[in-house]
């Protein structure tokens, strides 16, 4: 196990390479100048040619990737231009708010999908079975900016039972977190729900089909053992596959999420930089992202092996 | 029977086992072939059986070098296969073919029957196209196939079809020597019969050269003039086939032959079961392979691997004690 | 299709693939899937109850306790992420009330019971570290944990190697005598039916063509294709042409009115074509179905291998 | 007649006669699946609304009329009512289905064809090129989409080609993933190790053999991702990065009415509805399509 | 099997179509019942002020640093106005300066030195680095230096040095005479901050500002919102309030829904619909003021087709924009604008709008024939997304008059910013907004010193309007002077056709009923305690 973790990390040293480099040439092509976007409208020329010295973008460019490199490998990444923060900093102080929205999202969505594609897939063709398919389709097919706007006039203005945007913080109780967090987590939740509830279902199919459910069945097992303990684990292996690329694909949604909800998470904070050209947010917080991207799927690949104990036969077997 | 076609000599080949260290040299090797050498007449059918695990598939392949081998050499039609680079490889395949052994995997699902059998037409470019339909449907005929099955997909036929298709391939180029691997064990008995029978009459009319592999021992022994018996790697006994079957020497092929189902309810026949299971290639015991699960097994035979001795007549055998277990 | 089995005795079910003989041993466990499949009718009596007539609680409590099953497959019949001991004791204490440690030693004894050496170690480990032959051990053990009355074999040595066959058909024969169990031994390949059983049937398109002790039916065959299945056995002194069953089975999905056996039967006649011939009994404990095998009249046999 | 046969007499073969080629048993097996149906009639109508749209829309999609705009569905022959410019809703979704059905299968073939083309060379030659164009798989994958697409086009900036790249490269890894798992199941099967025995090269090994094995879950692949595809240039309309102001988008009609939601919400609702019917009608082909190729699949 | 399908399958249809409706119903029943009639302006009689309650204001964009020197968003000046006081600010009609920190001030003849007397009275809050002293003229002294040397968006233009002249009085040094000055000192980066807090904190002091106003600093949760709460030895009168909290809602739609449901009690900077939304909503009113920012459409004019002063001419003719303000601002929020400079400013003089040519198509293609191009010709036109309307209106105008095919380029701030301030841009619409002071606007705009920069994006270059610009803060701070120098700058500009003037915004704030006597200012500042106003809630 720990070899494996050991051969992961090394893994992730060229793809951070790879997102680090592509990241700052995508920053350093932007069009506009930020030191110019700092200043506002109201500044002269040499007010901004004093800013761009002092923020050193005259440097040539590969002095600039030189030393983006070189901080970066002792985990700094910069001090924000806007914000006048270290990068690290704002981003742990938002992290953790994304990493709340989505793991809630997450949640729901297991709780929800994952028992809904097991019924489906067990009763397949009866009438649980097509609503389920139906309604996962839609939610897949659903943009998540009208969902959300849609809940929020429904939720919050029109019954008013729900606060509209907003985090709300822990001093306000939790009450207050829990009821700010209901509506943006079940905005965010549905397109993986609705994945979750697909793949359960098509591997689900897939194992029932397997020789060691019928061995299951001649056990004398009652169906609900069959399905619940034999078939679920079994399907669990492509189920980690998916759910690894969901919570990545997770933070791109929280993106809209956190713009129609407020929500003060990272997504925002990145929106907003490439808007205000605080390239070094951008580049911070696209690397951070990519290192969240990476360990969860060191994680899958770990519970790849708890959930699966089969050793992956590496040379072909002899005939 | 006349001069030799095929020589294969002192053949080996290791597969190294990737530790998940990516760096380190891989230490250990799976020895899949371990020096086996044997000659195969023009005509003739040379038989060779074993269970899963000693090698016989890989033998096949490196006889076609479609593995290439760790060492020894391949010797057919004067060239060396072994030696040889893809491209020269690639002519030399024109005279050897090889029949697979599942029907259902070794079709492709998304091609006509005349595409299938015209393939290794178009790969080597012989004749113009309107030539090539006319070749395929001959070989159709040949394997007992009729034209209009032509435009059907593999999908529709049953399994004794389809291995008449992958006959009619392997003819496309009129090969001097075609290696059957287990070509007929995913048979039915019945539909196993006409196979065999089929392959039978094609060596009479085209003259050509088998090699037929199996774990089926009564098929070998029907089909094949001589046969070679492997066990972990290694060819323990070969001969004609009632040199081997009426007096086996090797214990190993003695107790194979003891292990095939009676073939009446009325004999009693007694038993020499074997014990444990076949060792992993992985590491094979030293010496004798077979000494870990041999009755008559001696010190010699744990330490010393026994050559391949002639016993009388064409009967090879390799086992230390030969001669005096009865 | 019918048979009768007693208390200790073997049956053999043979017939090649698509001849249906899977899906009787599936039938007799009720393990259809319900809506595709049906019991259309007939009876399944074991020990005086029918089983077609069982509700899904009795069919469950009767299943690995009193009549369990062994598949083809040893690589795929085990569960790939649960250890061996799991699925063992999970049979033992779902039929018998014992604690854990009882059922662990009970497993552990099962285990030494089908030859598998070192049973604590190999308890803990999982299905894909043991060899085809180790597996089908297991497979033996999890069925006679809760030693039944009936173990139905579904091709249990078709995937395995000869040598290793032999030692699996040794265990079951050494089972049957020490658990009185009976045994349906579903095969294609006559070898083994001559090894362990006492009567043999031979199924062709899902019907039952002859049925009879296992001598009877090798000295004296009645159905032409059992005959042709007998002739097509290669022995150890087959020379020359093989003798075969020209033709392919019957594709079932398309109705046939007469013997689905009559396009590639050598002695059918029109009567064959039009009338399904029953299945009778013609002599002693021999049955067959065929038009013109009757207790009076006998076909004459062409050729093909008389027997010794 | 001894029951033994003769020579080899040609088998007498009991195949039904008429000719079952392999083609209508998918598309037979298509129709039979209601839910494709559905989806297949939903991107029927989207081509003909893109193909006919001057014909379908009863108003010049950019005729501003800025004295009733916002009007009501149904009021003076708008059948849909007005945007904020006044202009006609009804049209102007019409000439949106062309930008979406322009973005979903150009940005899905443009990602396709490369994706695929990467695939195959990371599954088929393995080790160092799988090494290689796998970890810059996982560097697109780790950035996330929407951050992609905003900085490729703040780069390019807006407008339909830009978006078509940026959603494309976007998808590329996707595919790449597919095609190189799909290509390492079909590396394994005989009938390759066959061919090459019978002396093929590597081109035709790829091109004849395992790339239409392969074709099956890409185009399943493909037509979900043309669903994605569309939504993400609502997505990029919504964050107003999207096709240029005056083109009628989807994306960009409901990006506008989502400032009116409250008085005049069916500029919002029609326009997410359309990209919402859209998507499921391409999901819903997808599924079927899935099960019709799947040959263990029985309906 | 068949029959067996059809039943499930419509089951389940008919639960999505249900579960459609409802989502799009969702939009439709949340518009208010009651659309009862607009209140609006009039103030609902104000019984007796009550104390107590938390005011909750929704801002739009996030505060990212409150720190006086670093900060760059007119939110975060809204803030900082709450916490810390200048030593001048302008009256709530922004018709004159009056005194706050600075009870009186005078002017050197040579207009290079300001003396301002301080009050005696005035503590600042209490932290973590001081307990609440008392606040001295060396506070003062270190502020405004710290201001002119450091601040990055130079609010403290030209001071040479700060003279504490007693315990309550200070002097400015100019480098040169600039009548704008008080103008430039009621800028939020001009509040006094005690130095102990600004060194003790460091670069964290845009987290903890610490200043004398009526309230201080509770809690800054990054980008959600910032709580202040009342600061008790504040000098001004005790404000009702208990504290302020400001939320910050990038979504302006939700930002109104946040109003209707309850999060927030003020909404600032209302546009579009939402005015309607929150004129229709009983408990809610509207209360709106000519505002300081003005929009226009920039002409190019040394590059492109507009360097013929005849095209731009006909430009300005081909433009109905009466129409544009009207098609853009459908719920009202702007007025047509005639001059370079907003009516709040005191510089405006209603006298030049006559000067410019109204909305002529016919004449505009006459022009443009002459001007060389009868068929008209292709060009750019720039914009940020939030003007895409303004755009969209302008471009089909162009197009159906003068055959102008204008391509719309929507563009990131950051690439506006850039493709402009290099005069790249042959056609562009921005908006501008700074102090009542006309020198904020005129000189930004339109000296060719600033060619470079956004403020003349289109390279304007008249060396008369430099001089007059230039005496016009030098000679004198009389600003019936002043105000007739700029009447003239204004005419010339308007002769050489550089703007195409379009809307003068005005500011829009909703705010629940209960809310009392908030008082909303041209230049959309927010002074929530001062001598003219004290907010109080009364509920």
């Amino acid at each position: 196990m720990l070899r494996l973790i050991l051969r992961r990390l090394v893994d992730l040293i060229p793809t951070l390479l790879v997102v680090a480099t592509t990241v700052f040439i995508i920053t350093r092509m932007i069009p506009g100048d930020p030191a110019a976007v700092l200043l506002g409208p109201q500044a002269s020329p040499d007010e901004i040619a004093k800013m761009r010295e002092s923020l050193g973008l005259n440097q040539p460019m590969y002095l600039q990737y030189i030393d983006f490199l070189g901080s970066l490998l002792q985990g700094d990444l910069g001090t924000s231009l806007g914000y006048h923060q270290p990068v690290l900093s704002l981003i742990l102080e938002r992290f953790p708010n994304t990493l709340l929205l989505s793991v809630c999202a997450l949640a729901i969505a297991l709780l929800i999908g994952i028992p809904a594609g097991i019924i489906s897939a067990t009763k397949q063709y009866s009438a649980w079975d097509y609503t389920v398919m139906i309604l996962s389709l839609v939610g897949v097919s659903m943009p998540i900016f009208w969902l959300g706007v849609m809940l929020v006039l429904y939720f919050s203005v029109h019954l008013g039972w729900l606060p509209a945007t907003g985090m709300g913080s822990l001093s306000e109780g939790f009450g207050s977190v829990i009821t700010h967090l209901v509506l943006p987590s079940i905005a965010l939740s549905t397109i993986p729900m609705a994945t979750f509830a697909r793949i359960t279902r098509s591997s689900m199919l897939e194992v029932i089909r397997q020789d060691y459910i019928k061995t299951a069945r001649a056990k004398g097992l009652r169906e609900f053992f069959v399905v619940w303990k034999h078939a679920l684990k079994n399907a669990m292996t492509p189920l980690l596959t998916v759910m690894g690329m969901q919570i990545s694909s997770m933070l791109g949604g929280a993106v809209l999420t956190e713009t129609i909800f407020s929500w003060p998470g990272m997504g925002r904070l990145v929106v907003d930089a490439i808007e205000n050209r605080d390239f070094v947010v951008v580049q911070g917080t696209v690397l951070f992202i990519a290192v969240i991207f990476v360990l969860i799927n060191l994680l899958v690949d770990i519970l790849y092996t708890v959930v699966n104990p089969r050793v992956n036969l590496s040379n072909k077997g002899e005939g | 029977m006349s001069e030799t076609i095929l020589q294969v000599n002192n053949i080996k080949k290791y597969f190294p086992v990737k530790d998940s260290s990516l760096f380190a040299k891989p230490a250990k090797f799976v020895k899949a072939v371990d020096d086996v050498s044997f000659e195969v007449k023009k005509g003739e059918t040379l038989g060779i059986v074993g269970e899963s695990g000693c090698g016989k598939s890989t033998l096949a392949r490196l006889i076609m070098q479609l593995i290439r081998s760790t060492s020894g050499s391949v010797i057919f039609n004067g060239q060396d296969l072994a030696s040889l680079s893809e491209q020269e490889l690639k002519k030399a395949r024109k005279s050897i073919q090889m029949i697979f052994q599942n029907p259902y995997a070794s079709l492709d699902p998304r091609k006509t029957v005349e595409q299938l059998v015209m393939e290794p037409l178009v790969i080597h470019q012989v004749g113009t196209h309107q030539e090539r339909v006319q070749k395929v449907q001959e070989l159709l005929e040949v394997v007992g196939l009729s034209d209009y099955h032509a435009t059907r997909y593999p999908h529709e036929f049953s399994g004794g079809q389809r291995q008449r298709i992958n006959i009619a391939r392997a003819l496309a180029l009129h090969p001097d020597v075609v290696i059957c691997d287990e070509s007929v064990s995913a048979l039915d008995v019945s539909i196993q019969a006409q196979v065999i029978n089929l392959l039978k009459e094609l060596q009479a009319k085209f003259d050509l050269t088998y090699i037929f592999i199996s774990h089926d021992l009564n098929v070998v022994r029907y089909i094949s003039d001589r046969i070679a018996v492997m066990y972990l790697g290694r060819v323990v006994e070969m001969g004609t086939y009632e040199e081997i079957y009426h007096n086996p020497q090797h214990p190993y092929t003695r107790a194979l032959l003891s292990a095939v189902p009676k073939e009446s309810p009325l004999v009693k026949k007694e038993r020499m079961i074997l014990t444990g299971d076949v060792p992993s290639p992985m590491n094979p015991p030293s010496g004798c392979h077979f000494h870990k699960r041999c009755p008559y097994a001696t010190d010699r035979c744990k330490t010393e691997t026994p050559a391949l001795e002639l016993f009388e007549g064409q009967h090879l055998v390799s086992c230390h004690l030969l001669g005096d277990i009865s | 299709m019918s048979f009768d089995l007693r208390q200790g005795e073997t049956i053999g079910i043979v017939g090649e693939s698509g001849s249906g003989k899977s899906v009787t041993s599936t039938a007799i466990l009720g393990l259809i899937p319900s809506p595709p499949g049906k019991i259309e009718r007939g009876s399944i009596v074991f020990e005086g109850k029918d089983l077609t007539k069982l509700s899904q609680d009795e069919m469950r409590k009767i299943r690995g306790n009193e009549i369990s099953m062994i598949f083809q497959d040893p690589m795929t019949s085990l569960n790939p992420v649960f250890t061996v001991g799991n699925q063992i004791i999970e049979v033992i204490r779902l039929h018998q009330q014992v604690n854990k440690k009882e059922a662990r030693t009970r497993a552990i004894e099962m285990l030494k019971l089908v030859g598998i050496p070192e049973p604590e170690k190999r308890l803990e480990q999982y299905p894909h570290e043991f060899s085809g032959g180790m597996r089908q051990r297991v497979m033996i053990a999890i069925a006679l944990a809760c030693n039944p009355k009936l173990l139905i074999a579904d091709e249990p040595t078709t995937a395995l190697d000869v040598t290793v066959q032999a030692q699996i058909l040794e265990l079951m024969k050494k089972l049957q005598v020490d658990l009185k169990t009976s045994i349906i031994m579903i095969t294609h390949d006559l070898g083994v039916v001559w090894e362990s059983c006492q009567k043999v049937l031979v199924m062709y398109a899902g019907n039952t063509v002859e049925y009879a002790n296992v001598e009877d039916l090798y000295q004296n065959p009645l159905h032409p294709y059992t005959w042709g299945l007998l002739d097509s056995q290669i022995k150890s002194d087959t020379v020359g042409k093989l003798p075969s069953i020209p033709g392919n089975p019957p594709d079932l999905r398309n109705e046939i009115a007469g013997c689905y056996f009559a396009p590639r039967c050598a002695y059918a006649q029109e009567k064959c074509f039009t009338e399904r011939p029953p299945l009778v009994e013609v002599s002693l404990e021999h049955m067959v179905a065929c038009h013109f095998q009757t207790a009076d009249h006998r076909l004459k046999r062409e050729g093909g291998e008389a027997s010794e | 007649m001894s029951n033994q046969a003769q020579n080899i007499s040609p088998v007498s073969v009991p195949l039904a006669a008429k000719k079952k080629s392999k083609e209508n048993s998918v598309w037979r097996r298509l129709l039979k699946n209601k839910l494709a149906l559905v989806g297949m009639i939903i991107i029927a109508i989207m081509v003909i609304f893109s193909v006919f749209a001057p014909l379908i829309a009863t108003h010049p999609p950019n005729a501003m009329d800025l004295a009733n705009s916002l009007s009501e569905p149904g009021v003076d022959g708008h059948i849909l009512g007005t945007d904020n410019y006044g202009r006609d809703l009804f049209s102007r979704i019409i000439y949106g289905t062309q930008i979406s059905l322009i973005v979903g299968i150009f940005a899905i073939g443009l990602g396709g064809m490369i994706g695929t083309l990467l695939g195959l060379v990371a599954g088929y030659y393995g080790g160092k090129w799988d090494a290689i164009i796998m970890r810059l798989m996982d560097g697109l994958f780790a950035f996330p989409f929407i951050l992609l697409s905003i900085a490729l086009m703040t780069v390019l900036g807006a407008g339909l080609f830009n978006v078509i790249l940026a959603i494309g490269v976007a998808n590329i890894p996707g595919f790449a993933r597919i095609v190189r798992g799909q290509v390492l199941a079909v590396k394994e099967e005989e009938y390759i190790e066959v061919t090459r025995s019978l002396g093929a090269n590597h081109s035709r090994i790829i091109f004849h053999h395992i790339l239409p094995n392969c074709m099956a879950p890409i185009i399943v692949y493909a037509t979900m991702n043309v669903a994605g595809a569309i939504i993400s240039e609502a997505a990029l309309s919504f964050l107003g990065l999207g096709v240029q102001p005056p083109t009628a988008s989807w994306g960009s009609i409901l990006k506008d009415g989502k400032d009116f939601l409250v008085l005049s919400p069916h500029m919002a609702t029609f326009s997410g509805l359309a990209i919402l019917l859209s998507v499921l009608g391409f999901n819903l082909f997808g599924d079927g399509l899935r099960d019709a190729l799947d040959p263990k699949m029985k309906v | 099997m068949r029959k067996f399908l059809k039943g499930k399958a419509l089951f389940s249809a008919v639960t999505v179509v249900s579960m459609l409706a409802l989502a799009a119903c969702g939009g439709q029943s949340s518009a208010p019942a009651q659309d009862g009639k607009g209140t609006g302006q009039e103030q609902a009689a104000a019984g007796e002020p009550k104390d107590g309650g938390v005011l909750k204001i929704g801002l739009s964009s996030t505060a990212k640093t409150l720190d006086p020197i670093a900060y760059t968003g007119a939110y975060e000046s809204n803030i900082i106005r709450s916490i810390g006081d200048t030593l001048v600010r302008y009256s709530g009609d922004l018709s004159k300066i009056e005194p706050s920190l600075a009870t009186e001030w005078k002017v050197s003849d040579d207009m290079k030195v300001y003396t301002f007397k301080l009050r005696d009275n005035v503590y600042f809050q209490p932290g973590k680095y001081q307990d609440g002293r008392k606040m001295t003229a060396e506070d003062v002294k270190y502020s405004l230096e710290r201001s002119s040397k450091q601040s990055a968006l130079k609010r403290l233009r030209g001071v040479q040095s700060v003279e504490v002249i007693s315990e309550n009085e200070v002097a400015l040094h100019l480098e040169q005479p600039n009548a704008a000055l008080l103008a430039m000192l009621t800028d939020g980066g001009n509040i006094v901050v005690p130095r102990e807090e600004v060194e003790g904190w460091g670069d964290q002091f845009g987290q903890h500002l610490i200043g004398t106003g009526p309230f201080q600093m509770d809690k800054f949760n990054q980008d959600d919102s910032v709580a202040l709460k009342r600061a008790d030895k504040y000098w001004g009168p005790k404000p009702h309030l208990d504290g302020v909290e400001f939320k910050f809602i990038t979504d302006a739609n939700m930002m109104t829904n946040a109003l209707r449901s309850g999060d927030i009690d003020v909404v600032t900077d209302v546009k579009g619909q939402n005015r309607a939304v929150i004129e229709k909503d009983q408990n809610l009113n509207l209360q709106t003021k000519p505002g300081l920012s003005i929009e226009y459409m920039g002409l190019n004019q040394n590059e492109g087709p507009t360097k013929d002063k005849k095209v731009r001419e006909a430009i300005r003719m081909a433009v109905d924009v009466e129409g544009l303000v009207k098609g853009v601002f459908k719920w009202g929020g702007a007025e047509k604008s005639y001059l370079p400079l907003p009516k709040a400013s005191w510089g405006y003089d209603s006298s030049l709008e006559a000067s410019v040519p109204a909305f002529d198509p016919q004449k505009a293609k006459q022009l443009l024939a002459e001007g060389g191009y009868p068929d008209g010709f292709k060009t750019e036109l720039y914009v940020i997304a939030s003007r895409v309307p303004q755009a969209t209106i302008a471009a089909q105008q162009l197009k159906d008059n003068l055959n102008i095919d204008a391509e719309i380029k929507t563009v990131e701030w950051g690439t506006f910013s850039d493709v402009v301030a290099k005069g790249k841009a042959p056609l562009y619409i921005m908006g501008w907004s700074w102090y009542p002071d006309p020198d904020f606007f005129l000189y930004q705009m339109f000296h060719s010193k600033q060619i470079g920069s956004l403020g003349n994006g289109y390279g304007y270059n008249n060396p008369e309007v430099d001089k007059l610009l230039d005496r016009a803060t030098a000679e004198t701070t009389d600003e019936a002077k002043r105000k007739e120098m700029y009447g003239q700058v204004m005419k010339m500009i308007n002769d050489d056709v550089v703007h195409v003037e379009l809307g003068l915004l005005d500011v829009a704030t909703g705010m629940k009923k209960y809310v009392e006597d908030y008082q909303v200012r041209a230049d959309s500042s927010i002074f929530l305690v001062n001598e003219e106003t004290n907010v109080w809630l009364n509920k």
